[in-house]
């Protein structure tokens, strides 16, 4: 079969996507990586509050370099901003939002991804020395939601997601919706369901780049709220 | 735009379903949401589980609310005060069910609740009949109890000021259960004296973040 | 043997006496009775921090009537004021002062103090109809030290210094020294150990005030740092 | 007169022993401690357990005192980052012991330690290699790890304003760990910009009341 005519999502429209699917009044957590560019695309008109683990919540974007504040950082230590409404917690009680189910939203990048929801984002082996798990366990065993948001397969076109994780676990059974530079994905109770793909590709090509067994969503589920 | 402050009391008090658990806050008559307990007396919901520092006062606010019959269990520190006698009728009458609870697992339950912890241990209380077939264990050779999280279905707040994402600032010894019973339940109705424009609010000084804070309604003003 | 010699501490001079023991630098929480007339009796030249439960620490005495804030209260439900280096926490935060080991002391009264520091203040009987326990379990399992003071009988006489508490306790070996009318006791490993009496009073009249056997403490024991 | 205003260095450091577990403040470098770090270094103390969010970075502060050998064991959250150089090589050489948290687990064993509650449930980390061996239970369908609370013997923090009673305030994101680590800690010792007059600090915005800190040195002025 030809698999000339189907245009992979760049990081960035990955990160578009995303933020198409979150709406206004959500608290949200976003991870490092592509996560972190999905702010950059929720509209100014969409009230959204970002949470950052070291306590900021009510995150903006990057300062203009001269009104750069050196006390005002994200979790991936990246300059930031805080908007009007914002508030400046310690990291307990940052992490009580957290673990207390308060952000309505995680977006986190990962390795691997498994049908049951489970997902591997911290350590590529369990001999990996010295790995940092920071707070990926925390926000994925404590948002309301977790999406993922990964390339659906590795370098050398290795599966991501899988019947079952092969990298040391970040949490079981957390995740609601994948989303690939090939698809979107919801973790229900019956496996990954697609519920879209990128223009041109068709449902074989991505199956063949998937461990998993896929099968279509149904037409009307909701954004991640099918698992 | 986000905006959590609703217009009336039928719009805060809205959905607030019969057996819910509601978390009120305050200590004594300072920082209590009278004007919420009296919208709740309104609302009507009943069967409800009741938690509070004390067990009302008088005849009013939670004890009108108790008095009409619509608490089936209060859960509280400290429920015999001057005054409290709709509570020590109902107890006595065997029509309340009533959990003591030290003050302080009242409070660190709460928080535990809001912050994701189960349950925790604390030396607090073992070995008295507060404790009473909790289980034990043994840290640092102290003896301690296990105590789970109590969780709202819905707090009623009362704070001095908010702004329209209901960040929060309290007065002084206002705050007191407030904040903890904010971020204790599902729902979270916060009464306040003044609404601040967004972003007037002191970001280091804000007691309760708005991810707490699912209502706010503003009070009428009182003649000074 | 005659009795009419010995002069018993009012409750003023109970609350004084406790105040001479408290060093500058304390922090400490007094409960209600004569624990609160305590601080009126620390001189303004030593600084000392008193906490109340309901989030205030660094709390300062009764405001002239006209000064007088509705919302600043004690724990007793008394108006109180504000000392300069004060502040204000909400209640989890100040029982964790409290339950974490930050109090210096904490002074209560009782009902009954055990040879082996028990104390029972809160329940007259287990079938005590709704008995009211507030902050006392906390304060007496986590503070520091835990002073009592109290009348060294009941009205009728009977001893309040016992070799088990009748009453349902409030903690297990928590009392460090007692101040009562007659004298001024610390819990030791060996029981009850007298470090002071009131003015007139024979060791053996203490001694039948008391159900528990007592002895004399040694003469250099710190205040309430024998158990 | 209470006065946790000290007036050098050596003074702040007086007493930290061989063996101390020792809470360093800060997330990166932000809010992190460096002035008590390099007197730490200077001061002495050896076989010493850090508790920080990060292993350091280059071969300045934390990084250093691992470099000499003062550092027995670590633990955090996120060790591994950009310019750990001093970690890595430690750790492959086995010359230095790791302990990885879960950055809430982490905050939330501390806040445990400093609120009395010797251990606690949490969903976090369940059935991942960081919770091998612990005790687990479920608590309303959820599995749960027993965690322990994390004391330290001394923490150092950073602070931006403080006054005489050792009352603090924090700047911005700069507040993180410290709080937590104030109250978690027998000997909290705490560096500061501005020494406030005492009563001049807002009581409803000290994040850390004075009674979690012990020590408080003023750092001289740079050059703005």
């Amino acid at each position: 079969m030809s698999e000339t005519a189907f245009a992979p999502l760049s990081r960035k429209d990955m990160a578009r996507r995303v933020a198409q699917d979150i709406p206004e009044g959500w608290y949200v957590n976003l991870g490092i990586g592509i996560p972190t560019m999905v702010a950059d695309y929720v509209p100014a008109s969409r009230e959204v509050v970002f949470h950052s683990e070291n306590g900021v919540l009510g995150m903006g974007p990057a300062p203009a370099p001269e009104d750069a504040d050196p006390y005002l950082i994200n979790a991936g230590k990246q300059q930031v901003t805080l908007l009007r409404g914002g508030a400046y917690v310690h990291h307990a009680d940052s992490f009580a939002m957290i673990r207390g189910g308060h952000l309505d939203l995680c977006v986190l990048g990962a390795f691997e991804v498994a049908e049951n929801g489970d997902v591997a984002n911290w350590a590529t082996s369990a001999n990996d020395t010295a790995p940092a798990v920071g707070g990926a366990m925390d926000l994925a065993a404590g948002a309301k939601r977790l999406w993922v948001v990964m390339e659906h397969t590795t370098k050398d076109g290795a599966p991501r997601l899988v019947k079952k994780c092969g990298y040391p676990l970040t949490a079981m059974g957390a995740v609601r919706r994948v989303y690939t530079n090939l698809a979107v994905l919801d973790v229900t109770p019956q496996g990954f369901a697609v519920v879209e793909m990128a223009p041109g590709l068709t449902f074989e090509e991505l199956q063949a780049r998937t461990d998993a067994p896929l099968q279509m969503a149904q037409p009307d589920s909701e954004p991640g709220e099918t698992a | 735009m986000i905006n959590k402050i609703v217009r009336d009391m039928a719009e805060a008090m809205q959905g607030i379903p019969d057996g819910a658990t509601v978390l009120v806050g305050g200590f004594g008559s300072v920082g209590q949401p009278d004007t919420l307990i009296d919208a709740l007396i309104e609302q009507g919901a009943s069967d409800l589980t009741v938690v509070a520092n004390n067990a009302g006062t008088g005849r009013v606010g939670l004890a009108r609310l108790m008095e009409l019959g619509r608490v089936r269990k209060i859960i509280c520190s400290f429920p015999r005060s001057a005054g409290s006698v709709v509570f020590e009728e109902l107890y006595k009458a065997g029509r309340l069910e009533l959990e003591i609870v030290p003050q302080g697992t009242l409070a660190e339950r709460m928080r535990a609740a809001g912050a994701g912890v189960p349950a925790f241990y604390t030396p607090t209380g073992y070995g008295t009949l507060l404790t009473e077939g909790k289980p034990t264990a043994e840290f640092c050779g102290k003896m301690c109890v296990l105590e789970q999280a109590l969780p709202g279905d819905v707090a009623l707040v009362q704070a001095h000021m908010a702004d329209r994402w209901g960040n929060l600032t309290y007065r002084r010894s206002a705050r007191n259960f407030n904040p903890v019973m904010a971020m204790a339940a599902k729902l979270t109705i916060v009464e306040v004296d003044e609404i601040a424009p967004l972003g007037t609010l002191d970001p280091e000084a804000v007691a309760t973040p708005g991810i707490f804070v699912d209502r706010v309604i503003q009070l009428p003003r009182t003649a000074a």
